[in-house]
């Protein structure tokens, strides 16, 4: 008990010298737009041509750490399937879905996948880009893994659209390389801002990581749901 | 910032404070993950409220969504209460 | 001439392609590692001559850098990648001998050099960030790989630590952002003296905690024993070469080129100092080699971030030379270590000290490429070892830490009395005489023809430690040479 | 009461609590949960440091105007990749707990004594 | 370049003996012509003076290596020795690893008389005891594991004191060359002495560190006791005088009590040493007891610190690598014949080895002291250089351990030569060629050098005048010094006359006559034909009864102590991984508390 009491202690203690410190350096609110951000926010639309800065930022700007954070999911992806590659199934029933649950998620289904690529293809324009809408779509197939009785994506093609889209990815960064000398340049045409093809690579970078999360999240689904 | 997005903004965060408390003490993991799953709806609007929309979806979706699925996965798979 | 990059561009290139390739045929994962590596190691050589003073800047996303990140190639950053890619080369090779693994196997594999060989040459900070956590994951996913007792419980705590380890990195890179306004490495250098005094301690404990982790200083390496112990033999050596190598690397970098040598490094003195009397002491008790493995490599971890301090309390280019000297003997002497304890347990994971008794004598081969290693780090004549313990000990007297040159020579005894127990065990008796395959035994024995011939001959390799230091030392330089003058 | 005691105090209550369940929680998953928390926590502080009082998404939907009251945008997209690394983690922590489950018996952290000492 | 192209050559026969391991025939040919092509290459190329600056920039230090006179003697003694044991060990079945590491031994003792600068000094130190060691844990014994083991412990302590002692010099002296430390300030320059004799007295196995020498000796291969005793114990003697006379000449003037203190230790190792030695029932532990004693007479005479009492201690290191590897040699060679080393299971081997028997015979008269033999000059000039300086205990005590070194020796001989021959050996034929042709190799030195010790003494003197003003007067045969004169020749034909004579008259009058096993009074016990009644095991069991309690008291209880206190700190340092990754998490956040809570007031 009373190790549980000095380990509370111990970490109130750390929350108020955070606290403490952040409260005086950085006050809420009160932080003017400066250095990088700035620039970001000045000529965003110009160099990039993408009216949410956040996603130029996310996609171009600091493109690198997309494609790190790309691998971090495939790195999941592969680390949970070799985990959990030798684990025992042992079959217990599932419990029989009703006939509502169904029906309703027969139909809900491709509406979500709809609604996930609305948003990665709008997602240089409006909020969320490839990760939430991969994500939904990961969803959309989890619903369908609870609700239908035998509904399982085949991990073949699962696992060759995600490696597929990395190539794809890697590709549109050698591009850059290739035609304007630096990784992950945007190489193709701004086009006029507000369009859906506007932004130059941004929506295709998005719609590869839209694929390429939305399968490996149902992978990573699928293996869970299997092991 | 106006008062009435504070004032609810204050809700929230002892809804928060509740959902943390739940997960420590709760024996029945499937509480916990639903208080996880809680905090990270919260999260999410907190997000909103500060001007972060992007962040929000994400955290909404990746946040509540997958993680809350995994957790019950992973739950499922071992057992529902805390054997000590 | 080929931009850097492609090293990271192409790693992942293929690691992508790796399911592909499977679907083609089973046999072709394990190649691709091997041919990754190889690919990488021809980049950064025909790079070599590139790098002149200061660090090379490749841009990204085709801006300069404040705005986009970059990577930033000094002499000291090649040098690490270059080991990076030459170990990784040597171990994929190993991996070859080994019968088929699970596809995936090679993927983390491929991963976590990626992982390494992104940190060593990124200039960004929270790119950095981003690589360190690639590096995180594919270890203890390699480490857990082992799906015994032990490898699942080493990586359990590994995730566990790294993770806490990281996240408060993370902090620590917000925490610069907000009072610099970038988060460029040679920018946050440049603008180090307009931060207050207590945001730049602050920043430098949440760094000291978060690389403190990835580089097992006294209360943080708590993970690092289970974690070396509970993996395969392999994962064991790109643990001890690759992984602690990088972090080496970053704290370097960190603590040295941003925080120009001030903040932290006196508190890591201290701490370095304890980590390694622990560990070492620790050793001594081991009935289990690969833990006195562990233990004595998270040991010489602690020495190599007390050169670090040392350098930063009395900078010169000797002492930092050391530091990269111990580094190379490290990752080769204990690199050769596992693989070679592996092979002479004959992969039964049981490493009690009674069960080796005689093993020495009984695969003779085994025994002098476990004895070359043990005899390097310890420091003897012919190997490499020597010269980085006596660069070692004349870089602590050069700072006239008389006392600390006693204690660490006491310590040397204590570890030689362990190590000494463990070559004496396995040269006595009968022991149990293992089949090993010709790719194995060759991949040691290159590991073990390096520390001798070094160890005969070090000139070439002190040449190349000098430039390597003397490039990280001239911190201007590498700021000047990233920001041009913005 | 101004607007920071509430983010930044809930933030950092979050990480606090977080990292409390994390030392004390004794299920596997608990301890999961309470990193989970803590990351939560973290990237909930990381973005309300680039909330900027009066600013509005950086988002300009009605191009022509550009307004440069906008909050900063730079934290935002580091939470995002950090969100995205969290739950990373948190995939391949529990397929070890799963393992770790199946090869144990147990999932009672006390009982992971193998390697010690 | 002369000194590179010798460890050259060395080397290469190493590398070589162990590529040819499988063929023995050719590697001993190989590993011959490499012995003595660099015994040849030493005596006719390497002059004293020559100094080779070989500047490798590691640390801007250069290894600045040069030849005194001293070394060339000690090198001479060393390659001589290896000689010996080189042909004598072609007899056991040895295999290519063997040899490399001997060699490799040899190369490092050479290195350090070559070395001049204090890190190259440690380098070939290292390389000699490693390679040392690894041989010791090739031997045969089963406890090898165990003696080799404390080999490498004792070893690495010395050399870690000795790396101590140089860093501590360069940091007060700012060069890493072996120059002179006495214009030092403070007692900073009585530690560095202090740790840069350490590994010398480990080596040559003075007292508080003689620990490891009986294993040492006792469990590697017979031959190579010969050249690990006779050879590489100089190179600690070679030390000493580089410690007391190049790194710390005005010792006599700064710290006189040192050097008394040196010298009773000497002493003290002589007598303990001796006590030990005659204890002994193993043949081999009694020779390395023996060894260490004899090797204590050498730290008097440095202990005594005048010009001819270093003279002397040169000179008996000399006569110790001459006669100590002879009875190494002999009991190699009955070891070689008997497969044992038990004093109790060997008797009456006279008829069967006489030639061993007459090696023996002369070794232990050298090791007593007595005239003809080398034995003689060096403890002669040693006693005058005792009286010289008026200390009559330490005379006392030095006397004493010379009468040890008479008992060990005649057990010895009685044990294995005398007595009545056992029933096993009766077919058993002399030692082999090898060990027969070390035996007479080294008779010769052990007269010609016993009757005119001039040859010898000329390059020591010219070694010692250099550093100490010279009282000793001596030519080819015979010397002169304050308190007396001698003739060796004189004296040495003396006592063979007195000695020829006694043995006639007990020849002719002796009243012994010989009895048969059954003609005696075995108090009602019946003894049968072949039960050796040879009087070779108790041999001092009554002097065991007398001195026995104080001796079980050994330094080994201090040693277990140490290691208790620091297996009490590893079990603490043990205690903190106690496997919980919670407890671990607990430790980062307390560590970040405490860190925050130390720099505070900053925050």
């Amino acid at each position: 008990m009373i190790r549980r009491l000095i380990a509370l202690l111990v970490s109130l203690y750390l929350g108020y010298i955070l606290y403490s410190f952040v409260y005086v350096h950085f006050p809420f609110g009160e932080r003017p737009l400066r250095g990088v951000a700035a620039h970001y926010v000045e000529n965003g639309i110009k160099e990039e041509g993408a009216t949410n800065i956040v996603t130029s930022i996310v996609t171009l700007y600091r493109g690198f750490d997309t494609l790190g954070e790309v691998t971090v999911l495939f790195l999941a992806a592969t680390g949970l399937g070799l985990i959990l590659a030798g684990m025992k199934r042992e079959e217990e029933e599932k419990p029989e879905p009703t006939l509502i649950m169904e029906t309703v998620t027969k139909h809900l289904f491709p509406l979500v996948l709809l609604f996930g690529s609305y948003i990665f293809i709008h997602g240089h324009l409006t909020p969320g880009g490839g990760f939430p809408a991969g994500v939904v779509i990961a969803t959309g197939y989890f619903m369908m893994f609870i609700a239908q009785r035998s509904f399982t994506p085949s991990e073949y093609l699962l696992s060759a659209t995600e490696s597929f889209a990395g190539t794809l990815y890697v590709i549109v960064g050698l591009l850059g390389l290739a035609l304007a000398f630096s990784f992950l340049d945007n190489v193709m045409p701004l086009g006029i801002p507000n369009r859906v093809f506007s932004a130059g690579i941004i929506p295709v970078i998005y719609i590869i990581i839209g694929f390429k999360v939305g399968s490996e999240m149902t992978g990573i689904l699928l293996h869970l749901k299997e092991a | 910032m106006n008062s009435l997005i504070l004032f609810m903004a204050l809700g929230l965060s002892v809804v928060l404070i509740v959902g943390t408390i739940i997960i420590y003490l709760s024996k029945d993991l499937l509480v916990a993950i639903l208080g996880s799953a809680v905090i990270s709806l919260i999260a999410s609007i907190f997000f909103l409220i500060l001007q972060a929309p992007d962040v929000a979806i994400t955290e909404a979706a990746i946040g509540a969504g997958l993680t809350t699925g995994i957790l019950l996965y992973a739950m499922k798979k071992t057992g529902r209460y805390e054997d000590d | 001439m080929v931009s850097p990059i492609l090293v990271i561009a192409l790693t992942l290139f293929l690691a992508f392609s790796i399911p592909l390739l499977h679907m083609l045929s089973k046999k072709l994962p394990p190649f691709v590692p091997p041919l990754a590596t190889l690919i990488n190691l021809w980049i950064l050589i025909t790079n070599i001559k590139h790098v002149g003073e200061g660090a090379m800047l490749i841009t990204t996303a085709g801006l300069k850098p404040p705005i986009a990140i970059n990577l930033a190639i000094d002499k000291f950053s090649l040098l690490f990648a270059i080991l990076i890619q030459v170990i990784g080369f040597l171990l994929s090779i190993y991996y070859l001998s080994q019968e088929r693994k699970d596809m995936r196997f090679y993927m983390l594999f491929l991963l976590n050099i990626l992982g390494a060989s992104g940190i060593v040459m990124t200039g960004d900070l929270f790119n950095s960030f981003v690589f360190l956590e690639i590096l995180e994951i594919s270890s203890f996913g390699l480490v857990a790989s082992g799906k015994d007792k032990k490898a699942l419980e080493g990586g359990f705590k590994y995730m566990m630590i790294g993770a806490i380890g990281s996240s408060l990195y993370l902090l620590g890179i917000i925490v610069l952002y907000l009072s610099t306004g970038t988060l460029n490495m040679a920018h946050i250098a440049k603008l180090m003296p307009s931060i207050p005094d207590s945001v730049k301690l602050f920043s430098s404990i949440l760094f000291l905690i978060g690389i403190g982790v990835e580089v097992e200083l006294f209360p943080l390496n708590a993970w690092a024993p289970d974690a070396y112990q509970g993996a395969m033999d392999e994962i064991s050596t790109q643990l001890s070469s690759i992984i602690s190598k990088t972090g080496i690397y970053l704290a370097a970098r960190i603590f040295l080129t941003i925080y120009g040598g001030l903040y932290a490094t006196n508190i890591i003195f201290y701490l370095a100092i304890t980590t390694f009397i622990v560990a070492e002491l620790a050793a001594l008790m081991q009935k289990n080699v690969k833990r006195m493995l562990a233990y004595s490599s998270v040991g010489q971890m602690g020495l190599l971030m007390l050169i670090l301090s040392v350098f930063a309390k009395r900078g010169d280019v000797f002492v930092l030379t050391t530091a990269i000297l111990l580094a190379l003997n490290h990752a080769f002497g204990k690199g050769l270590l596992f693989l070679s304890l592996g092979s002479l347990t004959g992969n039964t994971r049981n490493y009690d000290i009674e069960d080796l008794k005689g093993a020495g004598r009984a695969n003779p081969v085994l025994g002098f490429l476990f004895a070359t290693g043990v005899l390097s780090i310890i420091g003897m004549p012919i190997f490499f070892g020597f010269w980085s313990k006596i660069s070692l000990l004349i870089s602590i007297m050069k700072a006239n830490l008389m006392y600390l040159l006693a204690l660490l020579l006491l310590v040397f005894l204590v570890e030689l009395y362990y190590y000494a127990n463990v070559i004496v065990n396995l040269f006595k008796g009968e022991g149990k005489k293992y089949r090993i395959g010709v790719i194995p035994v060759s991949v040691m024995l290159l590991f073990a023809l390096s520390l001798i011939v070094f160890g005969l001959w070090p000139h070439p390799v002190f040449k190349i430690a000098q430039n390597a230091a003397a490039s990280l030392m001239e911190r201007s330089m590498y700021i000047s040479s990233i920001l041009g003058g913005m | 009461m101004d607007a920071g005691l509430i983010f930044y105090g809930s933030a950092i209550f979050l990480m606090v609590m977080g990292v409390f369940i994390a030392i004390t929680g004794r299920h596997l998953i608990k301890i999961l949960l309470g990193i989970d928390v803590f990351d939560t926590g973290l990237n909930l502080l990381i973005v309300s440091f680039g909330y900027i009082n009066g600013g509005t998404a950086p988002i300009f939907s009605k191009y022509p105007n550009i307004f440069k009251n906008v909050v900063d945008p730079v934290p935002q997209a580091l939470v995002l990749t950090a969100i995205v690394i969290g739950v990373a983690e948190m995939a391949m922590g529990l397929a070890i707990v799963m393992q770790i489950k199946e090869k144990f018996g147990t999932c009672n952290i006390a009982k992971l004594k193998e390697l010690k000492w | 370049m002369a000194m590179f192209l010798l460890l050259l050559i060395i080397g290469l026969t190493g590398l070589l003996a162990f590529i040819l391991g499988p063929i023995k025939v050719l590697r001993n040919i190989i590993s011959l012509i490499g012995a003595i092509g660099g015994l040849l290459y030493f005596v006719f190329k390497i002059r004293p003076g020559q100094a080779y600056a070989l500047n490798i920039k590691i640390y801007n230090v250069h290894f600045g290596t040069g030849m005194s006179a001293l070394s060339i003697f000690f090198g001479i003694i060393l390659l001589g020795l290896f000689l010996i044991f080189l042909i004598a060990s072609f007899h056991e079945d040895n295999d290519g690893a063997y040899y490399m590491f001997s060699f490799f031994s040899l190369l490092g003792a050479l290195g350090v008389l070559f070395a001049k600068d204090l890190i190259s000094f440690f380098f070939f130190f290292e390389t000699m005891s490693l390679f040392s060691f690894l041989i010791v844990l090739k031997g045969n014994g089963e406890t090898s594991h165990r003696s080799a083991f404390k080999y490498v412990m004792w070893s690495a302590f010395g050399a870690y004191a000795f790396l101590l002692g140089t860093f501590l010099k360069v940091n007060y002296t700012h060069s890493v060359m072996i120059t002179d430390i006495s214009y030092l300030g403070g007692n900073i320059k009585l530690w560095i002495l202090i740790l840069l004799l350490t590994p010398f007295m480990v080596k040559t196995a003075l007292m508080p560190f003689h620990l490891w020498a009986p294993g040492a000796y006792t469990d590697s291969k017979d031959t190579y006791t010969v050249f690990l005793s006779g050879g590489l114990s100089k190179i600690g003697v070679f030390g000493y005088f580089i410690a007391l006379f190049n790194v710390f000449s005005q010792i006599a003037v700064l710290y006189p009590w040192l050097l008394k203190v040196f010298a009773y230790i000497g002493a003290i190792t002589a007598s303990l040493a001796g006590i030990y030695a005659f204890m002994q029932d193993d043949a081999k532990k009694l020779l390395a007891y023996s060894s260490i004693s004899q090797l204590g007479y050498v730290a008097v005479g440095f202990g005594v610190y005048s010009h001819f009492s270093v003279v002397a201690a040169l000179f008996h290191a000399l006569g110790h690598a001459v006669f100590e590897s002879l009875l190494f040699l002999v009991v190699a060679g009955v070891y070689y014949r008997t497969k044992t080393h038990d004093l109790r299971k060997m008797g009456g081997l006279i008829k069967k080895m006489p030639l061993s028997f007459i090696g023996l015979l002369f070794g232990i008269i050298a090791t007593s002291g007595i005239p003809p033999t080398i034995g003689f000059p060096s403890k002669w000039l040693l006693y005058e250089a005792i009286i010289l300086k008026n200390d009559l205990f330490l005379v006392s005590l030095v006397f004493f351990a010379s009468i040890t070194a008479f008992l060990y020796s005649y057990k010895l001989i009685h044990s294995i030569f005398l007595g009545k021959l056992h029933k096993e050996h009766e077919h058993i034929k002399e030692a082999p060629f090898g060990y027969g042709f070390g035996i007479v190799v080294l008779l010769i030195p052990l007269f010609v050098l016993g009757t005119n010790p001039g040859i010898v003494v000329k390059p020591i003197d010219y070694i010692v005048r250099f550093y100490l003003k010279p009282d000793l007067a001596y030519n080819l045969t015979n010397m002169t010094t304050p308190l007396g004169h001698v003739n060796f020749p004189a004296i040495g034909i003396t006592m063979t006359l007195l000695f020829t004579l006694s043995f006639i008259i007990y020849l002719i009058f002796g009243k012994s006559y010989r009895a048969a096993q059954e003609d005696n009074y075995t108090a009602t016990e019946w003894i049968d034909k072949d039960f050796g009644l040879h009087y070779g095991g108790e041999f001092y069991g009554f002097m065991r009864k007398a001195f026995g309690k104080p001796l079980t008291w050994s330094f080994e209880k201090i040693l277990n102590a140490c290691l208790k206190v620091v297996s009490f700190l590893g079990e603490i340092a043990r205690g903190f991984y106690m496997g919980d990754a919670r407890v671990y998490l607990f430790y980062i956040i307390l560590f970040f508390a405490i860190i925050v809570y130390i720099m505070g007031g900053k925050l």
